[in-house]
C-alpha cells in the first residue's frame, strides 16, 4: 500500500465561461454554476478529507483570464490562524469550511468582476492549465525532502474548444507528460478533442457524463480514485483518439500529407511553395539515367 | 591552417580570486552570497534563443563515444566510460523528446578501429539498451578519428538534402591513430555539409579545433561532470540550418491507431512486420499499433520509416512537440524586487515574490518569480498569461 | 530464568476500535470528528467503497459491488470488505428480490455528511463568543510549551531528578508496565519503558493515548466521550482557542490530564478557553503508523520528524559505525547513550559509535535492533532523508546480526523420552502428549521425543495406566 | 522399558551443534554434558551447564568479531 505520507494534489479546473452558463441556465435549470460549483465542493472536501497530507487547489477559466479560487493569494494556507473565515457553526471540519467560504466568495468575485467581451462561447483552458502546471511545479519544490508529490489535473468543462489553442495546448500537455502530472476530464457538453489528447498522452481519463445533474456522484466515482487506486477499480476505459491532422490548404483530415521540412506545415498535395514560410522547394525531378553508350567493342 | 583569432586561454588570464565572491554579511553568515550564486546559477541555464532562425528541424546525428585506454581514468566518478554511457542516456532521452522526428546512430572507437554500436534509428529504447549493455565492454588501445569519422559519413552522405547531417564526439584521449591524412577528409566533411562538434574529456587537441572551425560545429572541454551534461544537453536543442541546406517537401503517412481506425471494429490480432526486429519493439502478436496509410505494414512504435514502403510514419503529436522550436518564447526581462510595484504575487503560481529579482514577460507585462520563469523556459514553452488574450499567431487547426 | 523479552504492542486505531463492543461503536459514530478519524484510517479502496455509497440511500447488491474491481485485485477488495465489516461500518442487508445487499451504517452515513459538508451542530463551542483572548499564545509558545510537557514526563521516565510528575500520572506509567515501582519507592524504567522512548513522537502519543483510555473505564469515565473528544482535538486548526463551556465533568478532569501531557494549553487550571498543541493535532498521524513491532519502515519516516511536533531529525549515521547528534538535550543524548558508546560531547553536537558491545547491551535490556533502526529513522537529519535508504544499509544489517548472534542457541527446558519398546508404543504416547499440548519435540525414526516439564507428570501417569492395560 | 531424562533441548545451526560436541569431547566444561545428540541442529543436555555453555558461546563469538574500533 503507498506509503501514506506522500502527497497526493488536486487541482481542479472549472470552465466558468459566463455565456455558455447562461443558456445553460436557460435550457435546463436544475443544473447551474452553482450547482456544478457546489459537486467541484463536495469533491474537493472527500479529497482533502482523505488523507492528512492530501492537498487541493481550485482554479476558475474564465473568457479571458484564469484565477485561482483557492488556496487564494490573501489568505495564508495552514496554520495561518484565519480567525475572519468564520469557523464551522455547523459540524464541519473547519479546514473544509474555510476552504468552502473562501471558494464560495471568489468565485462571487469573479463572476462579478471579469466584463465579457466579444461573444466567444469557447474558453481558454490552456492558460489555466499552464497556472495549474506552474502552481504544481512550486508546490512539489516547497515540499520537504524525502516526500515525493503525485499531482493530477481535472478538468470540467463546458463550453467547446478554441482552435486557435493547439499549439499553447500541446505545449502545456507535453509539459504535463514530461512532469508525470495526469489531466483528467470531465466534459458537460460537446465532446473536446483537444482534452482527448490531453487524457490519452499523459495518461489521464476522459468522460462525457449523460446527465449532468448527477455531476458530483460521477466526480466521486470515476475522478475520486488517484493514480494507484485506478489500477485496481474497473474504469471507464480510454476514449479512441484520433490524431490524424488536417492540411493548412483545406482544412480535412488526411492519411498521406507533404510536410515542409522548415516549418512542418502540412499540405494534402505537393507545391512548389510553402504558403507558411513562403520557402520555395528543390523539385526533386526524377533523376534522369543517362542512356548507357554501347562500348565499342575492346580492340583485341 | 592560418592562424585563427586566439581565445583568451583561461590559464593565460589574470590570476582569479574566487574566494573574494563569498562576501560574509554582518552577522557572520555567507547566506546571501550562497543564495547569490544559486540564484546566478539558475539564470545562466535559460539560454538566450536567438529569435526567428531557421532551425533544422530533422537531424541525423552520429554520436562517437571514445572508448580507448584513456576512458578507465577515474576523474569521473566510478569511471569515465561508466560516467559518459549514463550521461549519454539522459541525452538520448532528452534529444528524442526535444526532436521526434530526427534520429540518432552510435559509434565506438578503440583499438585504432571505429564499430557501429547502434545504426540510424528513431526508437529510443533501442539505443538506451545498446547503451546499457557497453557498460561492461572492455577499453583498450586508442581511438582512431579518421576511421570513426569516414564510417558515420558513409552512412550520412546518403541522407536527404533538407535534414542536418551531424557528428558529435566524446574524445578522452590526446593522441589518435589515423590511416591517412585528416585534413583531407576534413575537407570531404566540408563539402558534404556535415557538421562535427566535440566534447573533450581531458585537454583542448589542435586537430580537433581545426575540425569543428573548419565545419562549423563546437569545441569544449569539460570542467567536471555536471559541466559535461550541460554541454551535452547544449546539443539536443536543433543547431540553427544554413540556409544553404536546401528544403523541400516530404511525403509522410499520419497514422491513427490501428485496431479502431477501421469501421468494423472487430480487433483483429495482426502480426506486426517481423522483417527486422528494430520495426517494433518486439516482433509478435500485439492488438494495439499503428497501420501505415499505404501499405497497412502494423508498427507499434512511432516515428519510423516504413520497411515496406519507405514512407516516413509519424502522428500529429510529434510534429507538434518540435512546434516550441519554431515559436520560441523570447527571454523574460529581469527587473529588481524593489521597483516591481504591483501585487507581490507570481502570477503563475500564485506564490510570493520573495527573492531579489522580478521577471517580467514583455508581450503581457505579467509577473513571474524566478522558478516559475525556469519552468516556463524549460517545459512549458509559452507564457500562461499571454495565451489568454488570443495573440497566438499561426491558425493551426488540428484535431 | 529464561529473559522474558516483553514486547511493546502499540495497536493502531483499527485494532483498537475492532476490540469494542458494537454498542459502544454505535455510539462513538455518533460524533462526526469520530467517524472522519475512522474513515481516515481506512485503507485507501475502501475509503473509495465508502464515498461512493455515502450518497446512496438504498442497498448496493454484493454482486454489483464484487464488479467495481480487476480481476487481478479481488485479494484487496476482500480485505477492504472485511475491514469495513469488522468496523460495523456496512452492514449486510437482505433486498427485496433475495439478494445480499451491503448499506452504510447509517449513523456513520449521516455523522461523515456532516462532517464533510456541514449542517449539523457545531463540534465545540466557539472560542469566539468569549471575545479574542488578551494573552492569545502563538504557535512557537505553544510548541515550546507541548515539547517541554511532554519532555518531562520522558525525562520523568529516565530518571533524571528534576523531573517531577503527578502521582496520577506516575501511576498511569507502571500501569501502563513502562515503569515499575517495587514497595513504595521511586518507580524505574522497564524494558517496555525503553522500547517506548525509541518511538517516534506520534507512536508515543498514541500508545499512551491508549493506556489512558484503559484505565478510564476504571475511573468512571465515559470512554465514548473521551475518545470524541480526542478526534475532535486532533482535527482542531493550531492556534485558535477553544471554550470550555458545555464540556461534562469528567470532560473537565481529561482536560487537566491532557494539559499535563502537554496537548492542550490553558494559562491557569480554572481559565474559560484551551489553546489544543501541534502535539495533539499530530496524535492523529500517529494513529496511522502500525504496531511498533512490525517492520514497517515506509511510514515512519517523517512521522517522527513531523515539523515542530518535537525536534525534526537531528541524527547522522556515517558508514564508519559513527553517530553525530546535533542536539543538546539531555534526554535524547540519553536516548543515543541506551545503544552506542559516548565519544565526544560538543555544545550543540554529540559524537557516539556503535558498537557490538553496546549494541549487545541494549539488547540485553530487551531492546530488539528493528526498534534501534526506527529510531535512527525517525530522527534522521534532513540530509540523511535525501539518499535512499535512508540509514546506510551496512549499519542496519550489521545491527541486526549482532541482534541474530545473541541467540544462536534457543533454550526449552524438557524431558526425554527414548528407548521405546515397539513403534505402536511410542505412538500412542506421542499422541497422547500432541493432545495434551506438551509434546516439544519427536523424532519417529529413532523414536524420541521431548515433552514440556509441565506436561511430563501427566503423561507418566497415562503411560502407567497404559503399561498395566496390555 | 521407556528411558527418562530431565534436561534442555537445544536448537541451534549445525555450526553451532558441531561447537558444542567439541566443548562436549574436550571436557571443556569439566564433565560430558550431552545427553543425547537428537539431529543435526537438536541436542539435549543437562540443565546445570546452561549459564556456563551460553558464556562460551559469548567468548567464541568474541573470537572471530573484529574491533571496528581502531582505539
Amino acid at each position: 500500500m503507498a506509503s501514506d505520507d506522500d502527497t497526493n494534489l488536486l487541482v481542479i479546473v472549472v470552465d466558468v465561461n459566463p455565456i455558455w452558463w447562461g443558456q445553460q441556465a436557460q435550457r435546463e435549470p436544475q443544473f447551474t454554476l452553482s450547482k456544478c460549483l457546489d459537486a467541484v465542493m463536495v469533491m474537493g472536501n472527500s479529497h482533502m478529507a482523505m488523507t492528512r497530507t492530501n492537498k487541493l487547489a481550485v482554479i476558475a477559466s474564465h473568457c479571458q483570464d484564469s484565477h485561482f479560487l483557492y488556496p487564494s493569494k490573501n489568505w495564508k494556507g495552514g496554520d495561518g490562524s484565519g480567525d475572519d473565515a468564520s469557523s464551522s457553526g455547523d459540524g464541519k471540519y473547519e479546514l473544509l469550511s474555510v476552504a468552502n467560504n473562501l471558494i464560495a466568495e471568489e468565485i462571487r468575485e469573479v463572476m462579478s468582476k471579469t466584463e465579457v467581451r466579444g461573444n466567444s462561447t469557447d474558453t481558454m483552458l490552456a492558460g489555466s492549465l499552464a497556472k495549474a502546471l506552474c502552481y504544481i511545479h512550486r508546490t512539489s519544490k516547497e515540499l520537504e525532502v524525502g516526500q515525493e508529490m503525485k499531482s493530477r489535473i481535472l478538468v470540467i468543462k463546458a463550453a467547446d474548444d478554441c482552435a486557435l489553442q493547439y499549439m499553447n495546448f500541446m505545449n502545456v500537455i507535453f509539459a504535463a507528460q514530461k512532469q508525470s502530472v495526469l489531466i483528467d476530464a470531465c466534459v458537460l457538453d460537446s465532446d473536446s478533442g483537444l482534452l482527448q489528447q490531453a487524457c490519452d498522452i499523459t495518461g489521464g481519463l476522459y468522460l462525457k457524463i449523460p446527465q449532468k445533474v448527477a455531476l458530483a456522484q460521477y466526480l466521486l466515482w470515476v475522478f475520486l480514485p488517484d493514480s494507484e487506486q485506478r489500477s485496481q477499480l474497473v474504469l471507464p476505459p480510454p476514449v479512441h483518439v484520433d490524431y490524424r491532422a488536417a492540411c493548412f490548404c483545406h482544412r480535412n483530415l488526411i492519411e498521406i500529407g507533404y510536410v515542409c521540412s522548415v516549418c512542418l506545415s502540412i499540405f494534402c498535395n505537393f507545391s512548389p511553395i510553402c504558403t507558411t514560410c513562403e520557402t520555395a522547394f528543390k523539385i526533386q525531378l526524377p533523376t534522369m539515367v543517362k542512356a548507357k553508350k554501347k562500348k565499342l567493342k575492346p580492340m583485341s | 591552417m592560418d592562424e585563427e583569432p586566439e581565445r583568451a586561454k583561461r590559464w593565460e588570464g589574470g590570476y582569479e580570486r574566487t574566494w573574494e565572491v563569498l562576501k560574509e554579511d554582518e552577522s557572520g553568515s555567507l547566506k546571501a552570497t550562497v543564495e547569490e550564486i544559486l540564484f546566478q546559477s539558475k539564470r545562466k541555464r535559460v539560454i538566450e534563443s536567438h529569435g526567428q532562425v531557421r532551425l533544422g528541424m530533422m537531424r541525423h546525428l552520429y554520436v562517437v563515444i571514445d572508448c580507448s585506454r584513456s576512458m578507465e581514468d577515474q576523474d569521473l566518478k566510478p569511471n569515465r566510460l561508466t560516467s559518459t554511457l549514463k550521461l549519454m542516456e539522459a541525452f538520448v532521452e532528452e534529444y528524442f523528446d526535444q526532436n521526434p522526428i530526427s534520429q540518432v546512430g552510435i559509434i565506438m572507437t578503440k583499438n585504432k578501429r571505429a564499430e557501429k554500436l547502434t545504426d540510424l534509428a528513431g526508437n529510443p529504447k533501442k539505443h538506451i539498451t545498446a547503451l546499457q549493455k557497453a557498460v561492461d565492454s572492455v577499453c583498450v588501445g586508442e581511438p582512431s578519428l579518421y576511421n570513426s569519422l569516414s564510417l558515420a559519413v558513409q552512412t550520412l552522405k546518403h541522407m536527404p538534402g533538407h535534414t542536418s547531417r551531424e557528428i558529435l564526439i566524446i574524445l578522452s584521449s590526446l593522441t589518435t591513430c589515423d590511416p591517412a591524412n585528416i585534413y583531407e577528409l576534413i575537407k570531404t566533411l566540408k563539402s558534404l555539409k556535415v557538421r562535427v562538434s566535440v566534447i573533450g574529456l581531458s585537454a583542448e587537441v589542435r586537430v580537433c579545433t581545426v575540425l569543428t572551425r573548419e565545419t562549423g560545429g563546437s569545441y569544449h572541454v569539460i570542467l567536471d561532470e555536471s559541466h559535461f551534461k550541460e554541454l551535452l544537453m547544449l546539443h539536443v536543442k536543433p543547431p540553427p540550418s544554413s540556409s544553404a541546406s536546401e528544403c523541400s517537401l516530404i511525403r509522410m503517412g499520419q497514422c491513427t491507431d490501428g485496431f479502431m481506425s477501421n469501421i468494423n471494429l472487430t480487433l483483429k490480432p495482426m502480426f506486426s512486420t517481423t522483417l527486422s526486429p528494430s520495426v517494433s519493439c518486439g516482433p509478435g502478436l500485439s492488438l494495439g499499433g499503428y497501420f501505415c496509410p499505404q501499405c497497412h505494414a502494423k508498427y507499434t512504435e512511432l516515428p519510423v520509416e516504413c520497411k515496406v514502403c519507405g514512407l516516413t510514419l509519424v502522428s500529429a503529436p510529434h510534429l507538434a512537440r518540435s512546434f516550441h522550436h519554431l515559436f520560441p518564447l523570447d527571454a523574460f526581462t529581469e527587473i529588481p524586487e524593489e521597483e516591481h510595484h504591483g501585487d507581490r504575487f507570481c502570477q503563475a503560481c500564485q506564490g510570493e515574490l520573495k527573492d531579489k529579482s522580478v521577471f517580467m514577460c514583455p508581450s503581457c507585462h505579467s509577473v513571474f518569480c524566478v522558478e516559475c520563469d525556469l519552468f516556463i523556459h524549460d517545459s512549458l514553452h509559452c507564457c500562461p498569461c499571454c495565451i489568454h488574450n488570443q495573440s497566438v499567431m499561426a491558425p493551426l487547426v488540428w484535431f | 530464568m529464561m529473559k522474558l523479552r516483553v514486547q511493546l504492542q502499540c495497536k493502531n486505531l483499527h485494532e483498537y476500535l475492532r476490540e469494542l463492543s458494537p454498542e459502544i461503536l454505535d455510539r462513538l459514530y455518533n460524533h462526526p470528528a469520530t467517524c472522519l478519524a475512522v474513515y481516515r484510517e481506512l485503507p485507501s479502496l475502501a475509503k473509495n467503497y465508502v464515498m461512493r455509497m455515502l450518497f446512496l440511500d438504498q442497498p448496493l447488491p454484493q454482486a454489483a459491488v464484487a464488479l467495481w474491481v480487476k480481476k487481478d485485485s479481488q485479494k484487496d477488495h476482500d480485505e477492504c470488505v472485511s475491514v469495513l465489516a469488522g468496523l460495523r461500518l456496512w452492514h449486510s442487508q437482505q433486498l427485496q428480490g433475495g439478494l445480499q445487499g451491503y448499506i452504510l451504517n447509517p449513523v456513520f452515513k449521516d455523522n461523515l455528511r456532516i462532517a464533510l459538508l456541514g449542517g449539523g451542530r457545531a463540534w465545540a463551542d466557539e472560542g469566539s463568543s468569549l471575545g479574542p483572548d488578551r494573552h492569545a499564545r502563538d504557535i512557537e509558545s505553544l510548541d515550546r510549551y507541548a515539547m517541554e510537557r511532554w519532555e518531562v514526563i520522558l525525562h520523568f521516565m529516565v530518571g533524571s531528578p528534576s523531573a517531577a510528575v503527578s502521582q496520577d500520572l506516575a501511576q498511569l506509567l507502571v500501569q501502563a508496565g513502562l515503569m515499575k515501582s517495587e514497595s513504595g519507592e521511586a518507580p524505574y524504567i522497564t524494558s517496555a519503558g525503553f522500547q517506548f522512548l525509541l518511538l517516534d513522537t506520534a507512536s508515543q502519543l498514541w500508545y499512551f493515548t491508549l493506556q489512558y483510555l484503559k484505565s478510564a473505564q476504571s475511573r468512571g469515565m465515559d470512554l465514548v466521550e473521551i475518545l470524541s473528544f480526542l478526534f475532535q482535538l486532533s482535527f482542531s486548526t493550531l492556534g485558535r482557542d477553544y471554550s470550555v463551556e458545555g464540556m461534562s465533568e469528567s470532560l473537565l478532569t481529561f482536560l487537566q490530564h491532557l494539559r499535563e501531557f502537554g496537548l492542550v494549553f490553558q494559562r491557569k487550571r480554572k481559565s474559560r478557553r484551551y489553546y489544543p498543541t501541534r502535539l495533539a493535532i499530530t496524535l492523529a498521524a500517529g494513529v496511522t503508523s502500525s504496531s511498533s513491532s512490525s517492520s514497517s519502515s515506509s511510514s515512519s519516516s517523517t512521522l517522527g520528524s513531523t515539523p515542530g511536533a518535537g525536534d525534526t531529525g537531528f541524527i547522522v549515521v556515517e558508514t564508519n559505525y559513527r553517530i553525530y547528534a546535533y542536539t543538546n538535550s539531555e534526554l535524547q543524548i540519553a536516548l543515543v547513550a541506551l545503544f552506542s558508546e559516548m565519544l565526544y560531547r560538543f555544545p550543540n553536537v554529540v559524537v557516539a559509535q556503535v558498537t557490538r558491545e553496546s549494541v549487545q547491551q541494549a539488547i540485553a535490556n530487551g531492546i530488539t535492533a528493528q526498534q534501534i533502526i526506527h529510531f535512527l529513522r525517525t530522527r534522521a537529519h534532513p540530509v540523511m532523508l535525501k539518499q535512499t535508504p535512508v540509514l546506510p544499509p551496512t549499519i542496519t544489517d550489521q545491527i541486526r546480526l549482532w541482534e541474530l548472534e545473541r541467540d544462536r542457541l534457543q533454550f526449552t527446558e524438557g524431558v526425554l523420552y527414548n528407548q521405546f519398546l515397539s513403534q505402536t508404543d511410542f505412538e500412542v504416547l506421542r499422541d497422547r502428549a500432541q493432545g495434551l499440548g506438551c509434546l516439544v519435540w519427536q523424532d519417529v525414526t529413532h523414536r524420541v521425543m521431548v515433552v514440556t516439564p509441565q506436561g511430563h507428570s501427566e503423561v507418566k501417569r497415562f503411560w502407567k495406566r497404559q503399561k498395566s492395560h496390555t | 522399558m521407556v528411558n527418562v531424562h530431565k534436561g534442555v533441548l537445544i536448537e541451534c545451526d549445525p555450526a553451532m551443534k558441531q561447537f558444542l560436541l567439541y566443548l562436549d569431547e574436550t571436557m571443556a566444561l569439566g564433565k560430558k554434558f550431552i545427553l543425547n545428540d537428537l539431529d543435526d541442529t537438536h541436542v539435549f543436555i543437562l540443565a546445570e551447564v546452561v549459564q556456563t555453555l551460553q558464556e562460551r558461546v559469548g567468548e567464541l563469538m568474541d573470537q572471530n568479531s573484529f574491533p571496528i574500533t581502531q582505539k
